[in-house]
């Protein structure tokens, strides 16, 4: 294995893990901040570094069709969006899932629209949260490189058969350069396999994919959907232990920092982690017992599991970054549905933050700290919701 | 994240600010640091005045926040001078680093420095440029200044990893007369 | 090149019966001409719409080629990412050998090609990929329920241009699609009437072999759509390309040219009939025949019908 | 209408795939007719039209012959009638 580290945007190790994958199609149309994927993805195809079939297509939803079509004549195909791009693709977002094709799709997580707003928030990918894809959140672009690694073997796995959407922040990781660890091109072979599905429309027997499904088949399809989500995360945590064994690097579905003698956390996904733990270090010179805690996979929800981790403190605050206007925020509301049947329940409390890009930075991670702490003693503001860092 | 070293680059858009920190960051990884290079986006075009950041840190960099008091800022084009606000930025104690062919006595009447305890640097990066390359690329010679500054990355391991870098892309030729324009300005800053 | 039916009759058909077409629907014609036309193996992306809907009821399918149907819009799309999937496993020798020499067809309406799906065939053709783009033009939106499309012809009676007090129907002329996609300067491009198999097979077969991007439209009368009788989609056919309401046309690599009765209407072998004699034949029309006579609409019918085939008789070089 | 027995979830292939092909040939619609086609084999000169025109795959061939209708599928729609240039194909009204 190399040991030699990169200095690597977010989405140049994207890029370079589609590279390793050398998918047999790729179509994509550009959107900010998605398009260094592209570009950089562009440039291995015109140097002959991958065998990729790339398809320039003039929009998402056409980029999110080709790719199912390509998917479905058999190949390893695959795109990336950001945001209104990815609203674009909504409608054939759906059928990819519901069509079981393994494609797994890069999404730089960006504000969707309006007003129109480049840089990163969740709303995008949270608002396709029901669509049947499986999602992971990348903390830094390391995590991003070796998602997608993970990612189209979980996609592809015969009891999982589901799209995966592989995120990052926009911006705050696809265009920010940092220390990423790639590995050797014959590692990545070996670890992903050849495929293992089949090709729908190559097969012996013509197939029919696609067709009209009414009322008195339609609901069964749904449950297969719905139970192929079910065997999700005990693939996912088999192929992350085979991940770790095979390269040395350890990834857990909830990624817990510091909880051991923590009787407060702070629950979040994506590069807002990387900065709680820096305030978490500081404030535990401080003698405050926080820590964090961080769901890379957000479907399937991994609520078991988070009530686990969860109910041994006595206060968290979930910092989502999207709202479900009218409703909870989209973490919040998935960990407050989790301990629904809990005995032991903490207190929580919510903060919306980092929309459109606002910079989540170390003073609003401390009033965060700060707000625990008095969630912890007085249970005050128990169940509420605030935005953080607005004026 | 006390023991990360903050870089504030402040630039033209197109103009060199943002590959300069990827080369510093690039350069820095080569010298087994961690590092971040990244620029605030904006939907400026080419010339707008951009900001750069790096972070340089023996540990892993996690925080992905933007910088706000740096300990280091590089002037890459000194038309910019006038329109910073040092005084606010600028960390206690923290160096400044400007592209220009004047000594930092003669710059730091136009800067707004209010009571900042700051040092100053300059380094006719432009002009070492154009002599050594033939065009107006100061990254370079800034690199070597930064070098000769901090001391945190030695100068051998920048022109290691220019080497590195360009050879594929350029050739031996292209190399040295970086490298000769890198070690022009390790000796040409001006304190 | 005559088609001798007795050669056909034996092969295995695209398209099974049991589907769920209105009766006398010619779709399944088209289909059947289209993809007998050639003995390569197909594949098949068909857009949402009647011809999807009806010949693929799960559990049932009518297909006896390998078909994929992903949504409305898309189908240039989809049938861009089947050939590319197709042109990798090409490479990676994963292809199995029998499909090597697949063709790729994409079936659409016109609503899924005139109007929503526009984009996607467009791009699909300037892609310049492999594969034939057949558009069935019922000239509405029938699945749905004979809403007005921008290929419903003027003066046509529709759920969304109904006639009343102050409307006689569609006021705007048809799109003339034809010469957008000859715009994209393709290797093949024509016109179909189903009636004609030896000009539509013969087509279909040129547009499936040639190398690139190429495309068809068909004319394909709709049973309730039109106000029809279940048994005169072919006959109405025939008078379509008489009347001109539907000239034959045919672009290979830039040169037009009209084929069929077209060719003989051009030529003054064959007369050319008033669009009265097409008008009438219809329900979707009525209107303009009964109560009263609307002389006036017949008139801006008629105009535009002249002009249209003013238009690609110029194109194919009979006018200046 | 056939009774078919559906199936559950577990026993039918994911993604709404259909394995057989052309399997609508075992779905009757036959029973959409109100006339019905008869063939007179002494008037059919076997040009095919009718073959060529069905949009239901149902007229039968045999040895080159066309022998009748498959009225499991036949809707009636008189097409074939309708493009007969010897008048072979007489439609009459359905009693069932």
């Amino acid at each position: 294995m190399t040991t030699k580290y990169e200095a690597l945007t977010g989405a140049e190790a994207a890029a370079l893990a589609m590279k390793q994958i050398n998918p047999d199609v790729v179509a994509v149309y550009p959107i900010t901040p998605q398009t260094p994927i592209v570009m950089k993805f562009s440039e291995y195809v015109a140097n002959g570094e991958v065998d990729t079939e790339m398809v320039r297509v003039e929009s998402e939803h056409s980029a999110m069709s080709a790719t199912v079509g390509a998917a479905g004549a058999g190949a390893r195909a695959m795109t990336a969006t950001a945001a209104n791009g990815l609203a674009l693709m909504w409608e054939i977002v759906y059928i990819a899932a519901s069509t079981r094709l393994p494609i797994v799709m890069g999404l730089v997580n960006r504000a969707l629209s309006g007003p129109i707003n480049i840089h990163c928030d969740h709303s995008d990918s949270m608002g396709a949260r029901d669509s049947g894809w499986i999602q992971i959140y990348s903390e830094n672009a390391q995590e991003v490189y070796d998602n997608y690694f993970m990612a189209l073997r979980i996609a592809e796995h015969k009891d999982v058969l589901l799209p995966v959407m592989v995120c990052q922040d926009g911006f705050i990781t696809s265009h920010s350069v940092e220390n990423v660890l790639p590995l050797e091109d014959a590692q990545v072979k070996k670890f992903i396999g050849k495929k293992n599905f089949k090709g729908l429309l190559t097969s012996e027997k013509p197939y029919t994919i696609g067709p009209l499904d009414l009322q008195d088949y339609y609901m069964e399809h749904k449950m297969q959907q719905h139970d192929a989500m079910k065997h999700v995360i005990p693939v996912i945590e088999k192929i992350q232990k085979e991940y770790a064994e095979t390269f040395d690097r350890k990834y857990e579905i909830i990624e817990e920092y510091r909880t051991d003698d923590a009787d407060m956390v702070i629950v979040g996904m994506s590069s807002v982690m990387g900065t709680v733990k820096d305030v978490i270090d500081m404030m535990r010179e401080e003698g405050i017992k926080v820590g964090a805690v961080k769901p890379r996979l957000f479907r399937p929800f991994p609520a078991e599991k988070i009530k686990n981790v969860l109910s041994k403190f006595k206060a968290i605050i979930i910092l989502d970054r999207s709202d479900s206007f009218g409703s909870f925020p989209p973490l919040y509301g998935e960990i407050l549905a989790s301990f629904f049947a809990a005995e032991k329940k903490p207190y929580i409390k919510s903060f919306i933050h980092g929309l459109g890009g606002r910079d989540t930075n170390v003073e609003m991670i401390k009033e965060v700290i700060s707000e625990l702490q008095k969630l912890r003693d007085t249970g005050e503001s128990n169940f509420t919701i605030d935005y953080l860092g607005v004026r | 994240m006390k023991n990360i070293f903050e870089i504030t680059w402040y630039g033209r858009g197109g103009l060199g600010a943002k590959t300069g920190a990827i080369l510093l960051a690039d350069a820095a990884i080569t010298a087994n640091k961690f590092v971040q290079a990244f620029p605030e986006y904006g939907p400026e075009r080419q010339g707008a005045p951009i900001k750069v950041y790096n972070r340089i840190s023996d540990d892993p960099v996690r925080v992905h926040t933007a910088i706000t008091n740096p300990d280091f800022i590089i002037v890459i084009d000194p038309s910019l001078i006038e329109s910073i606000d040092f005084e606010e930025e600028l960390k206690d104690g923290g160096k400044i680093l400007i592209n220009t062919d004047k000594t930092p006595e003669e710059i730091k009447t136009k800067m707004k420095l209010g009571s900042k305890d700051a040092n100053i640097y300059t380094i006719d990066a432009t002009g070492i440029s154009i002599k050594f390359l033939g065009k107006n690329i100061p990254n370079i010679p800034i690199l070597g200044a930064f070098s000769d500054i901090t001391k945190m990355i030695e100068i051998g391991e920048i022109k290691k990893h220019l080497h590195e870098k360009l050879i594929t892309k350029y050739g031996q030729d292209i190399i040295d007369k970086n490298i000769q324009a890198l070690e022009a300005a390790y000796s040409e800053v001006k304190q | 090149m005559a088609v001798i039916l007795k050669n056909e009759i034996n092969k295995q058909v695209p398209l099974n019966g049991g589907h769920r077409m209105c009766p006398g629907c010619p779709v399944p014609v088209i289909v059947k001409q289209v993809l007998m036309s050639t003995d390569h193996p197909k594949i098949v992306a068909n857009a949402t719409g009647c011809l999807e809907v009806a010949t693929t009821i799960y559990p049932y399918t009518s297909w006896n080629v390998p078909w994929i149907h992903n949504a409305f819009e898309n189908a240039g799309a989809t049938i861009s990412g089947v050939v590319a999937a197709y042109e990798a496993m090409k490479r990676s020798g994963e292809l199995p050998e029998k499909n090597k020499d697949a063709k790729f067809i994409a079936f659409g309406g016109d609503g899924g090609t005139y109007d929503i799906g526009l984009q996607s065939l467009s791009g699909a053709l300037e892609r310049g990929h492999n594969f034939l783009y057949v558009c069935y033009d019922n000239e509405g939106y029938m699945n749905t329920g004979i809403q007005r499309s921008s290929a419903t012809p003027i003066g046509a009676n529709t759920t969304t241009t109904p006639v009343g007090k102050k409307s006689w129907g569609k006021t705007q002329p048809r799109k003339d699609l034809l010469s957008i996609v000859a715009a994209h300067h393709i290797p093949y491009a024509a016109s179909v009437a189903p009636h004609d198999y030896n000009d539509s097979m013969a087509k279909s077969k040129k547009a499936i072999e040639v190398n690139g991007p190429s495309f068809l439209v068909y004319f394909s009368p709709c049973i309730p759509g039109w106000k029809i009788a279940s048994d005169v989609s072919f006959e109405l056919s025939k008078i379509a390309v008489q009347t001109c309401f539907w000239p034959l046309v045919e672009i290979e690599n830039g040169e037009w040219s009209l084929t069929g009765d077209s060719k003989r209407i051009a030529e003054g072998k064959k007369e050319k009939l008033p669009i009265e004699d097409f008008l009438k034949t219809q329900g979707r029309f009525k209107h303009l025949f009964k109560p009263k006579l609307q002389e006036d609409v017949l008139k801006i019918i008629q105009n535009d019908i002249d002009k249209s085939w003013n238009f690609y008789k110029k194109m194919a070089g009979y006018t200046d | 209408m056939s009774k078919e027995i559906k199936k559950g979830w577990k026993e039918i292939p994911i993604g709404g795939l259909l394995l057989d092909a052309g399997n609508s040939r075992e779905y009757e619609t036959g029973t959409w007719r109100t006339f019905k086609p008869i063939h007179n084999a002494e008037k059919c000169i076997n040009c095919y039209f009718c073959w060529e025109f069905c949009p239901d795959n149902s007229i039968l061939i045999k040895d080159d012959k066309v022998v009748g209708m498959n009225y499991f599928q036949c809707k009636g729609c008189g097409v074939c009638a309708a493009v007969c240039p010897t008048k072979a194909i007489e439609m009459v009204k359905e009693e069932k």
